[in-house]
């Protein structure tokens, strides 16, 4: 039955995918490919991925999206109509998918469990899980000690992400440009939605935290509770008017957050080689390993949610604050 | 006895959720005007989703499941109206007349008269 | 452990962790000496590694204790140690030249930002190099992307955006391409540890999944190397971007992405599939003749100082190709040798293109005139480095063309037509290098307000020392090539 | 179960068709954020082939629950690694977007083409 409804989400995405392709507008194009994430999310649950959907639906389908509509707001949603160079193109993605598919034809079909994908380090992973760290959640074991280095590289791209938009958009506008008022205010004099959003903001915010903490027990983690909590204070944003959300948190702090993370996890991780393990060796933290590991990973957790959420943040007030040109 | 009593009323409030969200679909395929569309498509919010959820909660019994699902749908009741009324919201500021004799709404008919 | 064992971690983690911490530097002229103090610490330590495998030892690092094919291990060995030096010096040289020409360049209050990101790019390239993880490369070659794009968007022109666009394009799409790779490979193998997949694709019976990884990987990390033809990107973002970001990855960033294809390709696949070293051989050595060709001959006619020499640089990456395409341990470490000298010559050029860039804004060669009257240093290191890129005798550059030729002639019948299109390559470097020359020596000096002085003293002095160093390794080329000779062997070790 | 089999290959098509309908926006279109969102599309096909290998028949989300014996997990790893190249494709994403913006105010369109002609 899954199966049956995974053909059928599979089908829809092949669909929305063409279909972004062929709108000539840019805005439908963003909101397909919001749909398409979320598509893509719901595919990951039912292939037993819950982590990956929740950051593919919270990333792709929430911060993403807003990201792209503010970069839409401050540049042109219609694409211009092109001639030529279809088929060049066209042979060159063709040669593509069937060089792929004919790969296909020796992979492991899906599910098989003989395939070698399940041999030879995955069972290594949810065996020694409990016995090394001792939570439930093998993917969190595995994102913040078994491969915690990976972790650490992609705050970092976090970070040069969010160093890079703020050094893109560092410098002024080149013509001469007035702020829309419309930006400033927000939703705020629309009664429904700003009633419903204030309502729902706390929860949204709680729900984040719960994912943090929880990250060791269930799906979640710091990835996904720092873009949950950065799409409650976009939320805020939209309802408030930016200015507004700028004041609950300023500028500096969302910098800091994203510094502060950062260097949290690299702290714990150089404390490890001052302590006489390797780097990021958690074990060392603590008297009994386990319990070290344990202390690592929720110390590292909070950094990595602290540094996302920061850099979603900043990225989003360096798009949204910015001032269209007239 | 009262298990198949329960099951029974679940699948009935399923399938007729399910029908409200089929209509709803087809409503926004074929319902001449902007307006009218999501109006369709706001039977998916609200109708679909409370016979939906309450059927699944049946479906799940007393447990934390329920709980949630009553969040999820909680959640749902809230959004899905709010974000049609944002919808009809930004139309009618673009400049889109709510018009009831309007057949479509081709661009012509989108500048205000 | 000591402090010695944690070398190959420090060596990613000392400029990385650093980066956060340059943002809050700003004070002017803080973030350019905490960067530069990070940087030149970084080739010390660099230098403490090639001292450590010069012997032909290899390093492991397990990161967070964990074995290594379920942990990520780090890896360094003669090769590593070789690019390591070359990513670090590079690094280290370009910032301590930096200040004067990054002052000129980018607005005070964005410059912590560059500094940081100019150190991301340093851990971004070092963490490929040492990382002896498949997925592990991919974090790490997004990292220096990343920072990369940013650099190069720091360029005061507006044409360095479409630039930098278009390299983030081809440079993620690579950087897919490399994931779609490995993913397969792990597919059919379950590791993703380099080693590990060597010892276990072996044992894989349906081998096509395997061959459409191997060629996704290699036309994935060729988009990122700039190998011909996919070098389109090149051009406008080296000639783009401030000029002392491009001499940092001019003489290292392209240079990276060829080191994993190299370690990919002998680690993992030439022992593994039947015939890979024929089919390998087939494939690369005509993109190396034709990028070398090509390059050298659109070069000739470049009107563009920069993008003249970028052009060239393209045509060096042929030649490492060529050297790599014989697969034979003199071609080898021919090619870790011109690795190493073509970053002197060719970051000794820039650097000297940034001097010139100091006091005229224009860089077409038509705009140069009485350059020599005006900053005669400059163009004595300019001289020197471009001597060193021809290879002439004498020079860093000569020691490598001479190891391809020797490693050209051992390849059999075809040796000598090797050899021919090597001369013919070189003769096309003359002529590049002699109209940039003609440019600066014998051009009638422009009017205009370009001031009648040199650069900066800071400036000056590093070029003038690399270009020294180009005569210096011409001469005593013993370290680098012991380095060399060792990778060389120690690569095709790996796949018999 | 020859009908499982089939839909066990067609995961990796629809890999493959969406790579293509992905890269061949990347390649032919010429307005830059159109190029972003192919860009965005193709990772999300390579996202999709790493989580469907991690899938086992019968398996539960990797999340291991105490007292419960004989449980069969989908494998972990690719889930770690997919969760990793996520956030990298939407921090590439976000850089490539604010490059559009500086673009569209330097050269007031946001087509290749026209850009192209303006230099």
């Amino acid at each position: 039955m899954i199966f049956i409804f995974g053909l059928f989400l599979l089908t829809l995405l092949v669909i929305t995918a063409i279909a972004i392709v062929r709108t000539k507008d840019l805005f439908v194009a963003v909101m397909l490919t919001s749909i398409f994430s979320l598509l893509m999310a719901a595919n990951f649950f039912i292939l037993d991925a819950a982590d990956v959907a929740l950051t593919e639906a919270a990333v792709g389908a929430g911060v993403t999206t807003v990201i792209f509509l503010c970069a839409l707001a401050l540049t042109d949603d219609k694409e211009k109509p092109r001639q030529g160079g279809r088929w060049v193109a066209f042979g060159t993605v063709g040669v593509l998918a069937l060089l792929i598919i004919y790969a296909t034809f020796d992979k492991p079909r899906l599910g098989d469990p003989d395939a070698p994908v399940h041999q030879h380090i995955a069972p290594w992973y949810i065996e020694k899980t409990t016995e090394y760290i001792d939570i439930p959640n093998v993917v969190t074991a595995i994102l913040s000690s078994f491969r915690g280095y990976d972790t650490l590289g992609e705050v970092f791209v976090v970070f040069a992400a969010c160093i890079g938009v703020l050094f893109i958009l560092g410098v002024s506008p080149p013509r001469k440009t007035r702020k829309v008022t419309e930006k400033n205010s927000g939703l705020r004099h629309h009664l429904i939605p700003q009633v419903v959003g204030r309502l729902l903001i706390p929860f949204i915010v709680l729900f984040g935290l719960y994912v943090q903490f929880h990250g060791e027990y269930g799906p979640g983690g710091g990835f996904q509770a720092g873009a949950i909590i950065a799409t409650g204070v976009i939320l805020y944003a939209l309802l408030e008017g930016e200015s507004e959300a700028l004041r609950a948190i300023p500028r500096g702090v969302l910098l800091g957050m994203v510094i502060g993370g950062a260097l949290l996890y690299g702290g714990v991780g150089v404390a490890c080689m001052f302590m006489g393990g390797a780097f990021l060796d958690y074990s060392v933290l603590a008297v009994d390993p386990i319990f070290g590991q344990q202390l690592g990973i929720l110390i590292i957790e909070a950094g990595v949610g602290m540094a996302v959420c920061g850099a979603l943040l900043a990225i989003f007030h360096a798009f949204a604050a910015r001032e269209v040109l007239s | 006895m009262i298990d198949i009593a329960l099951d029974i009323l679940s699948w009935i409030l399923l399938v007729l959720g399910g029908a409200c969200v089929l209509i709803g679909g087809i409503g926004g395929l074929r319902l001449p005007n902007f307006y009218t569309r999501i109006h369709a498509a706001s039977l998916t919010d609200t109708m679909a989703t409370i016979l939906i959820f309450v059927g699944m909660m049946l479906q799940a019994g007393l447990t934390l499941a329920t709980l949630k699902l009553f969040a999820i749908m909680l959640f749902l009741l809230l959004t899905g109206p709010t974000a049609t009324y944002a919808l009809a919201n930004a139309a009618l500021l673009s400049g889109l007349k709510p018009d009831a004799g309007t057949a479509s709404d081709k661009p012509k008919e989108n500048t205000p008269e | 452990m000591d402090l010695l064992a944690h070398l190959p971690a420090l060596q990613v983690v000392v400029p990385m962790l650093s980066a956060p911490l340059i943002v809050l530097l700003q004070p002017r002229g803080l973030a350019w000496a905490g960067a530069t103090a990070v940087a030149v610490l970084s080739f010390a330590i660099a230098v403490a590694l090639a001292i450590a495998v010069l012997d032909g030892q290899t390093l492991e690092y397990a990161m967070g204790g964990w074995p290594a094919p379920y942990g990520i291990a780090l890896s360094v060995d003669a090769f590593s140690a070789l690019v390591l030096l070359v990513i670090t010096g590079a690094a280290a040289a370009a910032l301590l030249a930096a200040k004067p020409s990054i002052d000129q360049q980018i607005e005070v209050e964005r410059q912590p930002l560059f500094y940081s990101a100019w150190l991301l790019v340093l851990s971004g390239l070092v963490g490929i190099v040492v990382s002896a993880d498949a997925f592990n490369i991919f974090v790490f070659m997004e990292i220096s992307s990343l920072a990369s794009y940013i650099l190069i968007a720091g360029g005061p022109d507006r044409r360095a955006l479409p630039a930098v666009f278009k390299y983030l394009m081809m440079g993620t799409i690579g950087a897919t391409f490399y994931l779609i790779g490995v993913g397969l490979i792990y597919m059919m193998t379950g590791t993703l540890n380099l080693a590990d997949m060597e010892t276990r694709i072996g044992d894989v019976t349906d081998i096509n999944p395997i061959l459409v990884a191997a060629g996704f990987i290699t036309i994935g990390l060729a988009l990122k190397a700039a190998v011909f033809p996919l070098h389109v990107w090149v051009p406008n973002a080296y000639t783009h971007a401030p000029h002392m970001v491009t001499v940092f990855l001019a003489a290292c960033a392209t240079k990276v992405a060829l080191y994993v294809l190299i370690r990919f390709d002998y680690m993992v696949f030439q022992a593994t599939l039947d015939a890979h070293e024929i089919q390998f051989a087939m494939f690369m050595m005509p993109l190396a003749i034709l990028g070398i060709l090509i390059a050298s001959a659109v070069a000739m006619f470049e009107g563009h100082l920069k993008r003249l020499l970028a052009s060239s640089s393209i045509a060096q990456i042929g030649y490492i190709l060529l050297g790599v395409s014989f697969v034979s341990i003199a071609g080898l470490s021919a090619s870790a040798m011109h690795i190493f000298n073509h970053a002197l010559a060719k970051g000794g050029l820039f650097l000297a293109v940034a001097c010139l860039a100091y006091q005229y804004r224009d860089l077409r060669l038509d705009q140069l005139g009485g350059a020599s009257t005006r900053m005669p240093w400059t163009c004595a290191a300019f001289v020197v480095c471009g001597l060193s890129l021809i290879g002439v005798p004498g020079t860093a550059g000569f020691i490598s063309k001479w190891m391809l030729i020797n490693a050209a002639l051992e390849t059999g019948p075809w040796g000598w037509g090797l050899v021919a299109i090597i001369l013919i390559s070189s003769l096309m470097a003359v002529v590049y290098i002699w109209r940039i020359i003609e440019a600066l020596y014998f051009q009638a000096p422009i009017e205009g307000d370009v001031p009648m002085s040199e650069a900066p003293l800071q400036l000056l002095l590093v070029t003038g020392l690399v270009a020294l160093m180009n005569i210096y390794f011409g001469l005593f080329p013993h370290v680098p090539l012991e380095l060399a000779n060792s990778a060389a062997a120690l690569l095709l070790e790996g796949s018999r | 179960m020859n009908f499982l089999e089939l839909l066990g290959y067609f995961n990796y098509w629809v890999f493959a068709i969406i790579l293509t309908v992905g890269l061949y926006a990347v390649i032919n279109k010429t307005n830059l954020i159109k190029k972003l969102i192919g860009l965005s599309i193709f990772q999300s096909a390579v996202f999709l082939m790493y989580i469907t290998m991690d899938k086992v028949e019968g398996g539960t989300a990797p999340i291991i629950q105490k007292g419960v014996e004989d449980q069969i997990f989908s494998n972990p790893l690719p889930q770690v690694l997919i969760l990793t190249a996520i956030v990298v494709g939407v921090s590439t994403l976000s850089l490539g977007l604010a490059m559009v913006v500086r673009i569209s105010e330097c050269y007031g369109t946001i087509e290749e083409n026209e850009i192209l002609d303006a230099d």
